[in-house]
């Protein structure tokens, strides 16, 4: 069996979050048993934006209840220090990770990017374009519109102007990431359709903030060094799923469900209100084959 | 770096002793990569990780490998949270997750000079395996908050000691004994775990006398394998360094300061 | 001590969230001990709409993790069935429910309505200015528009001439209570303060939904009657504390704080990210006496 | 009524025996108000209570009390998911939240009828307090899915039995039994608590037959005292009961039917 999406062909309906899983780092860790174990029908890089980041201060991280809030703050190499240095390894890796020793193929790279504005967004699609090594490009509209400090994701409008904007600057399938702060996620989906968005994916994470637990120092701090975050993990899935749902029922292109995916009945739940594939973060975090399994276990739920 | 299999592995515990105000859960690993010294593994109930104070824990917890022994691994637990709660509970026969060995280990000091060891309260844990590891001598330097805590000492052979209260061996900081170490010996290797303060300690300390320094530190951790990047202490010079991946243990000259979350529990 | 808020004197700063609190079924199963011990400061009805409504088709229910998505539909008796039958009875026993024996005195009640426009809205908002048993007025505004489907309280605009157009009905003290479904919350909190409301309290529940769990059946039915539902409880907590921070940055007027509060360090978090009163949801049911136990904590917390 | 107290109460585990698939939970109540049969209490165990699967259970659980003795109430319990199976765990000496007794429970047959019990399966729970609170004989039947549920029998005395399979009894429905009953004396009063299938059955039966019929009905349940209005049934004529403080025991003529998640587990 294998899945059609956006024209890549792959081997099962499991990816990555975009962010949650450092191939590079974890062959580094893992070595031959990422390579023949290769959780993933896909690969999302993690954002790259067109300036190098070093991310925010720590903390980074906090458990809440079934979750985790993340702030990150988007470190990566930038454009040129991801096509230099990351994108070779990337192919490399991929290049024969895709499956059991006799039927190896490929494992597409969707590389995730992020800018401000339509002219930084451009760049970035422009030079995705120019390589080879990438299968398709996923845009993260989560980034903060410097007037509003809204997402740029957020207010379907906005959107559609931003993507109809950068769309030619590729041939590769384009998907757009879209943020779950929103009033309307499915008018949002429908905007980036219309502007000419290959598939959908979502749901970001939630945004949400923590304290630092000492209660003596007033005012008290923010635990997070980038002060709010981001929540993911299995407190996000139901919220999820009925983002999925009606996105879902809105637009005719492809959809990437995400959100607290622990097992292939959460991976199911997905794909039955329409998504087309399913991804996979936090639970990587708490084993990093887990991919695999949800993969495998969806398998046998279809067989059986 | 021992390379850790692709996938968390459910371990028998074999068993759950207590050592002071610390326990000792041992693990049967027989099939698992011997850990270098100063690496870690994620570990977390098999059952009911989860349902503690906040609804925690969820995500696995990081834990040095204490020791390697006859296929057991040996962590030291210090209850501390739900994650630590919850583990302490374990009893012989139950199961863990565990993912592992990870991480950058401690490098063996150069022929012909002396391990200085330096840990402090549930940290001295990733210095047991090293001193197990060490062909020659060393010196073991141990700081302590209090009596139920000095019983980790155990753990290692041949430890000075140093207590915040005075309870056992020197009444002070276990700085305060390092001090005088390299004040004698200047051409001694430092190994150190514990509280962020007592790193940033001993690091001022061997920046100072110019004595190399091994610094294994902590961090939140969501993955423990580079994946998430929630783990980071800032690196001298700029950008942040992950402290599962990188680390945790590393060199001190590439640190500008041991930040406050980037030690063991105080 | 006492707290004053919006013109009312309360006992403490815990009250109950709106529709998670049935004053007057309670007090036929626990009768005295619900009057000795009432846990509220002050008690917020469940949503009242002009007409009666019974609710939507069970399951109303559905356990996440760390939370409940519930799918209720905002049963009431109808504006006319609530002044008639359920006041007199509030009133009854909020009139001597305030604290122990000695110095009982009267729980404020605030009720809560909720309007598919400002014409609905202003109907329900006069009938409560005639009425001296109630103290103040929370509206919801997590009402859907009845052409976009959206919550007429996610748009800030629709929100600002919605308040605006309401707000001279009554002179008790009016409470906006603010959707979460939204991209900017604290932009509709400000819009709900320039209008002339008094308070803004928040989160509302977040839209979530479940599948029913038998696989066997294609194409699977959602769980809830009601299809859709909200999400509350822990796994909202972060969500919660990081909107209540926002909201409370951006307005002057007092913030009632709610969202998956379970003891009184998440309300000690809510109180010093800026909210001036707590409110209690889905912890009573966990257990009833919960918001009292939140209450004398707190002030535990704040004497030691 | 009886009233509960305005808080949940920790009660003491005192004993949790196997009674083929079921078990049968003790807790120590000196203090708790006598419960009236058919009534219940929410249940969560005091620690541990989430962390299993999907991170559940969060909230507490409903269950009939199944009999109060000596100070102590007895519950019969199904292992079906993770609040059952977390309280299954339970042992002698833990600590579990309760509120209650709550809700409405069997009136007492009107002088000179006989009480005909009817129950399915865990179900049966309410109808041995029910029994012991009668002062007459009554007619008990019981249906089972298969051997190991036959032994939940034990809860009553003297009944007549129904099995899916066949291996003890009547092999069919407890509903054939109950027909057969009736037709030989419609003069009963049915106490009925079991699945949904077989609640409607008999509110059926008793229909036809016109026989009045007390339905101990089963819902989802947020709170257990009204709050949350989750646990609703359709009423006759339209609207909805809760099944928290309009029953969870009804009486058969105001509904139309029993609905699909208003009974015991099947
Ligand atoms: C490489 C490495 C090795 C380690 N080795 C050991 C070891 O050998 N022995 C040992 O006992 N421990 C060790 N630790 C620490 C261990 O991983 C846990 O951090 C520790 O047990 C506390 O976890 P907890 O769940 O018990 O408590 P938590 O409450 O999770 O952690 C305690 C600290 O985390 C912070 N915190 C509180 N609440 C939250 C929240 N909701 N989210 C995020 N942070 C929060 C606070 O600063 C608090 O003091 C090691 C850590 C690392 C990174
Ligand atoms: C008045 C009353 C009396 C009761 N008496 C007894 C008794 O004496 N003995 C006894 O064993 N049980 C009794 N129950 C049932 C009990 O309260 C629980 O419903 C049952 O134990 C199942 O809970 P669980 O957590 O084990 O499984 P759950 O998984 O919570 O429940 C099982 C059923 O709930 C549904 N479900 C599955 N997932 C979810 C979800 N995430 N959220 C909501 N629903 C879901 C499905 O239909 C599933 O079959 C009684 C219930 C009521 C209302
Ligand atoms: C630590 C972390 C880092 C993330 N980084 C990114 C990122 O760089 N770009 C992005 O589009 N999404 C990022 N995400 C969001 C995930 O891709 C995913 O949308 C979200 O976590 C929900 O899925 P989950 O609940 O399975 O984790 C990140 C999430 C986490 C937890
Ligand atoms: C069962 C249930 C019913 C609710 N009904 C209402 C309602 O009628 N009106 C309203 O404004 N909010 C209603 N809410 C929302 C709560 O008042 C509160 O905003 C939300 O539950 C978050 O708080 P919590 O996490 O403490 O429950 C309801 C919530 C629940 C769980
Ligand atoms: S713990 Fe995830 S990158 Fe280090
Ligand atoms: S269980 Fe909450 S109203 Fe019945």
């Amino acid at each position: 069996m294998s899945i059609e999406f956006c024209g890549l062909e792959l081997a099962h309906r499991v990816i990555n979050g975009s962010g949650t899983f450092d191939a590079i780092a974890a062959r580094r860790v893992f070595d031959e048993g990422l390579r023949t174990g290769f959780p993933f029908a896909a690969y999302v890089s993690k954002t790259i934006t067109l300036e190098p980041r070093a991310g925010n201060p720590p903390p980074r991280l906090w458990e809440a209840p079934g979750g985790l809030i993340n702030s990150i703050g988007l470190p990566n190499k930038g454009l040129d220090g991801y096509l230099r240095d990351d994108l070779p390894q990337l192919a490399d890796l991929l290049g024969d990770a895709g499956g059991e020793a006799a039927d190896r193929r490929a494992v597409p790279l969707i590389t995730n990017v992020m800018g401000a504005d339509s002219e930084e967004i451009s760049r970035l699609l422009e030079a995705c374009q120019e390589r080879g090594e990438i299968a398709a490009v996923e845009l993260n509209v989560s980034c903060p519109n410097v007037k509003t400090g809204l997402d740029i994701g957020a207010d379907p409008r906005q959107l559609e102007d931003v993507v109809r904007a950068v769309r030619g600057r590729t041939q590769k399938p384009l998907v757009v990431k879209l943020t779950p702060n929103t009033a309307d996620v499915a008018a949002c989906a429908q905007a980036a359709e219309e502007a000419g968005a290959d598939a959908v994916s979502l749901i970001n994470t939630l945004r949400a903030t923590a304290l630092a637990p000492q209660a003596t120092v007033r005012p008290r701090r923010p635990w997070l060094g980038g002060g709010t975050g981001g929540l993911s993990g299995p407190a996000i899935r139901v919220v999820a799923l009925a983002q999925v749902e009606a996105v879902a029922a809105r637009v005719t292109i492809p959809v990437v469900g995400m959100g607290g995916v622990q097992c292939a009945r959460h991976a199911r739940d997905l794909l039955d209100v329409g998504a087309t594939l399913v991804a996979v973060g936090t639970e990587s975090f708490r084993d990093p084959a887990s991919a695999g399994r949800i993969a495998r276990e969806l398998q046998s739920l279809e067989e059986g | 770096m021992s390379e850790a299999p692709f996938a968390r592995r459910a371990l028998t515990v074999t068993g759950m002793e207590e050592l002071g105000a610390y326990r000792v859960l041992r693990v049967a690993d027989p099939d698992g990569a011997a850990p270098e010294p100063g690496q870690f593994a994620m570990l977390a109930a098999a059952e009911r990780w989860g349902g503690g104070e906040d609804e925690r824990p969820y995500l696995p917890r990081a834990f040095s490998i204490a020791r390697h022994l006859d296929g057991e691994s040996h962590f030291l637990l210090e209850d501390v949270g739900p994650g630590s709660r919850r583990l302490c509970e374990l009893r012989a026969g139950e199961k863990l997750w565990s993912l592992g060995p990870l991480g950058q280990g401690f490098a063996a000091p150069p022929d012909g000079r002396r391990a200085l060891l330096v840990g402090g309260g549930v940290g001295i844990a990733p210095l047991a395996i090293l001193q197990d590891s060490l062909s020659a001598a060393c010196t073991v330097l141990l700081g302590f908050r209090d009596a139920p805590r000095v019983a980790g000492a155990a753990l290692l052979s041949g430890a000075q000691l140093a207590t915040d209260d005075g309870s056992a061996g020197h009444h002070g900081l276990v700085t305060d004994l390092l001090e005088e170490e390299i004040r004698h010996d200047s051409h001694a290797v430092v190994y150190a775990c514990g509280p962020a303060g007592m790193l940033e300690g001993v690091r001022a300390v061997c920046a100072r006398a110019e004595v190399p320094a091994q610094l294994a530190l902590e961090a939140g951790m969501a993955c423990g394998f580079g994946a998430c990047f929630g783990c980071v202490v800032p690196r001298r010079g700029g950008g942040y360094l992950r402290v599962c991946v990188d680390g945790p243990v590393i060199d001190a000259a590439v640190l500008e300061h041991v930040e406050e979350h980037a030690g063991a529990p105080a």
